[in-house]
């Protein structure tokens, strides 16, 4: 393998029209997953994260226009070619189990219907590798499995299922939203688990998407953060966490309750995708933001280490009250 | 609640239904000063009979000479007052028992619903006319038999609407500050409930139309000569298929009224249900 | 499943028996004196009372009460006042009529009706959807015995495309009475030109009787698809790569007529009372031309049978309703047990 | 330990039982003998996954529940035993903060109505107090006296969560129920409405009873902490011990399930679901999922016993227990 990424999303821009103008969801996004290798995308609601997430799923909603970017899997752009259409080879974990599966159809024929599109072969091959997938995630009694309802699992079993959905037609990339969050935390344990050892057994590339930075720093190997729509920073997971270097990655994980010295909060709310702030997205509630931060956008700054940031102040430190 | 009657006025088949409803109450309280020949309520003139429709009679004349024009304004005061107080007496007695029964989970609930589930299990024309015919028949005792088999619908619908809302959290916010059930029903389930009982109230105004017309035409409704729709489409059957105008005029009245209250009832379910709202932008 | 049923029928038994005593007390509450009713205006004081005392309405109210309830049980509904033979046995004859025709408009009106909501609600918002939405919200609108009428006047009358009354052309007689459903008769018989008579004779009451049914389930389909397209498992089936028809015609489909299948049950209540109409216009010998019968002669016992046999057979039919949706979707069935 | 402001003994809820004409539902025990005791000015956390009883718990404590058993002490009187609102009305100094407080709201009454309808239930009806009141609330909470003006749809999150926290002060309570108060809030939210909290116990002389599934937040903000599983409380004692050294092996378990910002893996994972409430294991009602069960837990339920001061666990095994120091993170 050469180390070119298996996915790359390039200077991505997905709007929205909308009753309220035109929503600029994502600006400028480019990020990239290596084969083998779990990414994870974080960031709080609004940030554009499950629109990136569709945009790579080919499902993005009616309305959505795709001003620039591109992005490549395996080489090939999937926007711009549909017939390079990556299903099949982009497995989905979705959010939540209970909501996800079809209540009235059983199960495994919902799976098995995926696999008839997607995957070599007959139905009784298809069966036959389902109840393999069924027994690699740990679902209890996998032949029985096959015959039941959605409703019949536990929220963990189904999250399972979908994992196994996911792995069907034999992907090279599995995208994930948060897929532990409807869950227990002995079950999300679990499940990350699970992830964990199927990327490593199979060589898996992950995309994680999630807003706990938690599940990210037992999942993910890279992590790209974003803020309104745009990467705020970029790196190694543990380098971003030990080390934020974005203003707006330093007041997060200040405000995060396993790190926070005080509980300060971050003054101000993430704008509306319809009213985005010019220049630095950030810089209405930044506490070093300097007038410049209004004009342009700030190009990404690399740093050592394969990290990157966009802010021309990263070393800057931020003021006594904002870190209290 | 402001924005809900702009988003139903914005809506062009509602407004279209709103404005054939005002249209309609309109004709019914002006219809002596609207109908060319409003004695031709019960007046008849034989020389005259069937004529087809012309300048002088724009509908044309009945089997008895009578102007239908006249005859189909008079009639949308009698359709709209059968209605209404059908619609009304429904509410009267289905919305206490739908409100006690979706509050209440006890036996008394239990053999209310069973009872208002049996006046279901018969098709209300069944079951009205089966007490017309009890209670002699004509305008009056059609007018309790309908509204004795429409409340079951009122009493479904509010306890739909009491369940779900017992249920929500801000009921229970307020039993948790210590708000007594009768406060909690009266200022705040049943406004809530509101807008599913007006719903229903309007596609009932147009359901009862229907049925009455029925009534009227199978001859247990209104009696000869009251200028009723159902009852001259009745009376037209025997002058087909010369007559044509005879049945035509008073059946388009009949579907113009109701297709009124049923665009009206449309909207507002629209506009009173937020799930749909977010659909319909 | 099979608990499923038996538990289903035996929670239709209690409903049926509200029917029972609701007929009771609504012929014995309502204002007025039944016998005074039955025995008419010209009624001298002595045939009214004779009229009390045949029908038991001078006993006490319990026991008035208790001979009602095994009278109904038993099926013994005495005799019609108009015809002289017994209830049970005419009813017997007419209700294969209406039935025929009943499902003969269901039929219509749910194949229309879910494909009218399907397409519709797969241009939300679009002109296909507009028309829809009319003719669902016009179609309830229509008084069916005018829409007879019209259809009789255009189709009849003045193209005279079709029969204009009745289930048979007379001059074809009958084919011996097997079932008593004519389609199933003529087959049997082996009398293809009946059939073709039979089928023709059916068109207009169908089609009328099944405009408002249509209307209704093309509507109810028309929200159900669209409900469900809303929900995650289609925006999930979607990414993971479903066929666009599968996922509308199939996949979502399923859900959406939960929804749908809970208004056939409903509607088969209204399709009665339209019977009712359809059938005095059309001379369809069926319940409904004998239920206006049985009222304007004043025939109590009559319409007591019919309005019994309806609720009967409407219980029956929303038995079969829950078991379809028992099929449709498992959680039904366990929710039940 | 002080004289308790809350306390429960021996509480039972039963949860679905009916009786109807047709059918009869049996009832589960959501909360199954819990002993509990609330001191004056602490925040006291209750955590458990979801099913355990921590909600329904609440419930009870607050009288919109009525208890099966036990006793409930407020502030020295017992206060069990009667139906809902009577239970309510003896308990005005409690009251409870919903989860999704935009949801608590009347959709079609403006947020200010809202307010001052509490206060009118509790017998405050003159229009300038409530008024005054209002006002001094809803700068307490942070937020601007035009708010009252609103609908509770016009709200944002952090603004619905402040009325709710607006609605109960008014009532001038002395013990707040908090159900998962920050669930679903973005972390920077989240921190936000915590420090109010904090500024408004200190401020009011509040009591917190603090429900919630996140641990990180928990053993921040709570000073004492009760965990439950399938109805009981398995082990209770100070935050800072409990988080340090968790005697009971369910809590091991979940506080190693835990995800922290560090991202080490800690201990082996715990295996299967929490069975039902209609199923409950006897014995101990952790053991089938115990890695240090022995026959002894399958066949007697283990009572509270001691651990350390303020300490207690319900678990016969609990001396077994490898001592394991965890590190503050």
């Amino acid at each position: 393998m050469s180390d070119r990424p298996l996915l790359a999303v390039e200077n991505l821009s997905v709007h929205l029209r909308t009753e309220a103008g035109l929503a600029r969801i994502l600006d400028d996004v480019s990020l990239a997953v290596p084969p083998g290798r779990t990414v994870g995308v974080v960031g709080e609601s609004g940030c554009g994260k499950t629109t990136l997430l569709r945009a790579i799923l080919g499902i993005l909603p009616r309305g959505a226009l795709i001003p620039g970017g591109a992005i490549r899997f395996e080489g090939r752009d999937i926007l711009a070619d549909r017939a390079a259409s990556a299903r099949g080879r982009i497995g989905f974990v979705p959010q939540d189990p209970y909501l996800s599966l079809n209540p009235v159809f059983r199960a495994g024929d919902q799976i098995l219907e995926i696999m008839r599109r997607h995957a070599p072969g007959t139905r009784r091959d298809h069966r036959a590798k389902l109840v393999e997938l069924f027994r690699a995630v740990q679902l209890p009694d996998a032949e029985a499995a096959l015959r039941k309802y959605p409703h019949q699992f536990s929220g963990g079993q189904r999250q399972r299922l979908l994992i196994a959905a996911a792995l069907s037609c034999d992907p090279a990339l599995v995208v994930a939203d948060e897929p532990t969050t409807a869950l227990d935390v002995t079950t999300q344990r679990e499940i990350l688990a699970l992830l964990r050892r199927l990327a490593a057994e199979r060589n898996l590339s992950l995309l994680f998407v999630t807003h706990d930075f938690g599940v990210l720093a037992a999942l993910c190997d890279a992590v790209t953060v974003l803020y309104a729509g745009r990467v705020a920073e970029a790196g190694p997971t543990r380098a971003v966490l030990d080390d934020p270097r974005h203003p707006y990655t330093r007041l997060l994980l200040a405000c995060h309750p396993d790190r926070a010295v005080d509980l300060a909060g971050i003054p101000g709310t993430v704008p509306a995708a319809t009213a985005q702030p010019a220049g630095c997205r950030f810089h209405p509630r930044c506490p070093i933001a300097r007038p410049a931060c209004a004009d342009a956008p700030p190009p990404p700054v690399a740093l050592p280490g394969g990290r990157a940031v966009a802010c021309p102040h990263h070393a800057d430190a931020l003021p006594e009250p904002a870190l209290a | 609640m402001s924005a809900a009657a702009t988003r139903l006025l914005r809506d062009p088949v509602s407004a279209l239904g709103l404005a054939i409803v005002l249209f309609a109450v309109f004709v019914a309280a002006f219809a002596p000063q609207l109908a060319p020949y409003p004695e031709d309520a019960y007046e008849s003139h034989l020389l005259q009979r069937l004529r087809p429709p012309s300048a002088e009679f724009p509908f044309g004349t009945d089997n008895l000479g009578r102007d239908i024009l006249s005859r189909v304004i008079l009639g949308t005061r009698s359709a709209l007052a059968v209605a209404l107080s059908v619609v009304v007496a429904a509410m009267a007695i289905g919305i206490p028992v739908g409100l006690f029964a979706g509050w209440r989970d006890n036996w008394v609930s239990d053999v209310l619903m069973r009872v208002t589930d049996v006046f279901l299990a018969v098709p209300q024309l069944i079951l009205a006319l089966a007490l017309g015919q009890l209670m002699r028949p004509g305008i009056e005792t059609a007018m309790v038999a309908l509204a004795l088999t429409y409340w079951p619908f009122f009493a479904r619908t509010v306890f739909a609407e009491t369940r779900r809302l017992r249920s929500a959290l801000f009921v229970d916010a307020l039993a948790g500050i210590g708000a007594r059930p009768s406060r909690i029903l009266l200022l705040h389930v049943l406004p809530n409930a509101l807008p599913a009982v007006l719903v229903r109230a309007t596609i009932g105004m147009g359901f009862t139309i229907l049925t009455a017309a029925i009534l009227g035409f199978l001859g247990v409704g209104a009696a000869p000569p009251s200028p009723d729709w159902g009852l001259a489409v009745a009376e037209a059957r025997q002058h087909l298929p010369e007559a044509w105008w005879f049945p035509t005029f008073p059946g388009l009245a009949i579907l113009l009224l109701v297709l009124g209250f049923n665009l009206l009832g449309d909207g507002l379910r629209d506009a009173a249900d937020p799930r749909l709202r977010r659909s319909r932008r | 499943m099979a608990r499923f049923v038996i538990r289903r029928i035996l929670l239709a038994l209690p409903a049926l028996f509200g029917l029972v005593v609701l007929t009771f007390v609504l012929s014995r509450v309502v204002p007025g004196d039944p016998a005074a009713t039955l025995a008419g205006d010209a009624a001298t004081p002595a045939q009214i009372a004779e009229i009390r005392a045949q029908y038991g309405l001078d006993r006490p109210i319990w026991e008035q009460a208790i001979v009602h309830v095994r009278q109904v049980l038993t099926g013994d509904f005495g005799r019609s006042v108009f015809s002289g033979r017994p209830v049970v046995e005419e009813i017997a004859f007419r209700l294969p009529a209406t039935l025929e025709l009943t499902f003969a408009a269901l039929l219509l009106s749910t194949l229309f009706g879910v494909a009218l909501g399907l397409v519709a609600a797969l241009d939300h918002n679009g002109p296909v959807d507009h028309l829809v939405r009319l003719l669902s919200i016009g179609g309830l609108a229509i008084a069916s015995f005018w829409l007879a009428i019209m259809l009789q006047l255009v189709f009849s009358m003045d193209l005279d495309w079709l029969p204009l009354r009745g289930r048979m052309d007379v001059t074809l007689g009958t084919p011996p009475r097997v079932t008593g459903f004519l389609l199933v008769d003529t087959l049997l018989a082996g009398r293809p030109d009946m059939l073709a008579s039979a089928l023709r004779h059916m068109v207009l009451p169908a089609v009328t009787l099944a405009l408002p049914g249509l209307a209704t389930i093309a509507r109810f389909t028309r929200s159900g698809v669209l409900e469900a397209l809303q929900k995650d498992y289609v925006l999930y089936a979607r990414a993971a790569g479903y066929g666009r028809v599968r996922l509308a015609a199939i996949y979502v489909l399923r859900n959406a007529v939960t929804v749908t299948v809970t208004q056939i049950g409903l509607l088969f209540g209204a399709l009665i009372s339209g019977a009712v109409a359809v059938e005095a216009v059309f001379d369809w010998p069926g319940l409904g031309t004998y239920a206006v019968q049985a009222i304007l002669s004043s025939d109590y016992k009559a319409l007591l049978a019919v309005t019994m046999v309806v609720g009967v057979v409407y219980a029956v039919v929303n038995v079969a309703v829950d078991v379809a949706q028992a099929l449709i979707d498992p959680r039904v069935a366990e929710e039940m047990s | 330990m002080p004289e308790p402001i809350l306390a429960a003994r021996g509480l039972v809820v039963e949860l679905g039982g009916r009786r109807g004409l047709f059918r009869r539902a049996p009832a589960v025990r959501a909360v199954d003998g819990v002993d509990l005791a609330v001191a004056s000015g602490e925040t006291f956390g209750i955590v458990g996954e979801s099913g355990c009883g921590k909600t329904t718990l609440a419930r009870a404590l607050l009288g919109l529940q009525r208890e099966a058993a036990g006793e409930i002490v407020l502030e020295g009187r017992t206060v069990s035993g009667h139906h809902p609102l009577a239970a309510r009305r003896m308990r005005a100094a409690v009251q409870y903060v919903h989860q999704d407080p935009g949801a608590a709201l009347d959709p079609w009454w403006r947020v200010g109505r809202t307010l001052a309808e509490g206060l009118a239930i509790h017998g405050v009806t003159d229009r300038a107090e409530q008024e005054a009141r209002i006002a001094e609330t809803l700068a307490a909470v942070g937020l601007d006296a035009a708010m009252a003006q609103r609908y509770p749809h016009e709200l944002s999150g952090g603004q619905q969560r402040r009325i709710g926290l607006a609605r109960i002060l008014l009532l001038r309570p002395k013990v707040v129920i908090l159900d998962e108060p920050t669930a679903g809030l973005d972390l920077s939210v989240q921190a936000a409405v915590l420090r109010l909290l904090r500024e408004l116990r200190a401020r009011f002389g509040l009591t917190y009873v603090f429900i919630s599934h996140d641990l990180s937040v928990v053993r921040r903000v709570c000073d004492r902490v009760a965990v439950m599983y399938l109805g009981r409380i398995v082990e209770e004692g100070s935050a800072a011990t409990l988080f340090r050294e968790p005697r009971h092996p369910y809590t091991r378990a979940l506080l190693a399930a835990a995800p922290h910002l560090d991202g080490r893996d800690t201990g082996p994972s715990l295996p299967g679901d929490p069975p039902s409430l209609r199923a409950v294991p006897h014995g101990c009602r952790f053991h089938p999922r115990c890695s240090m069960a022995i026959p002894l837990c399958a066949a007697q339920d283990p009572a509270p016993e001691p651990a350390a001061p303020g300490h207690t666990v319900a678990c016969h095994r609990w001396r077994d227990a490898p001592t394991e120091h965890r590190d503050a993170a």
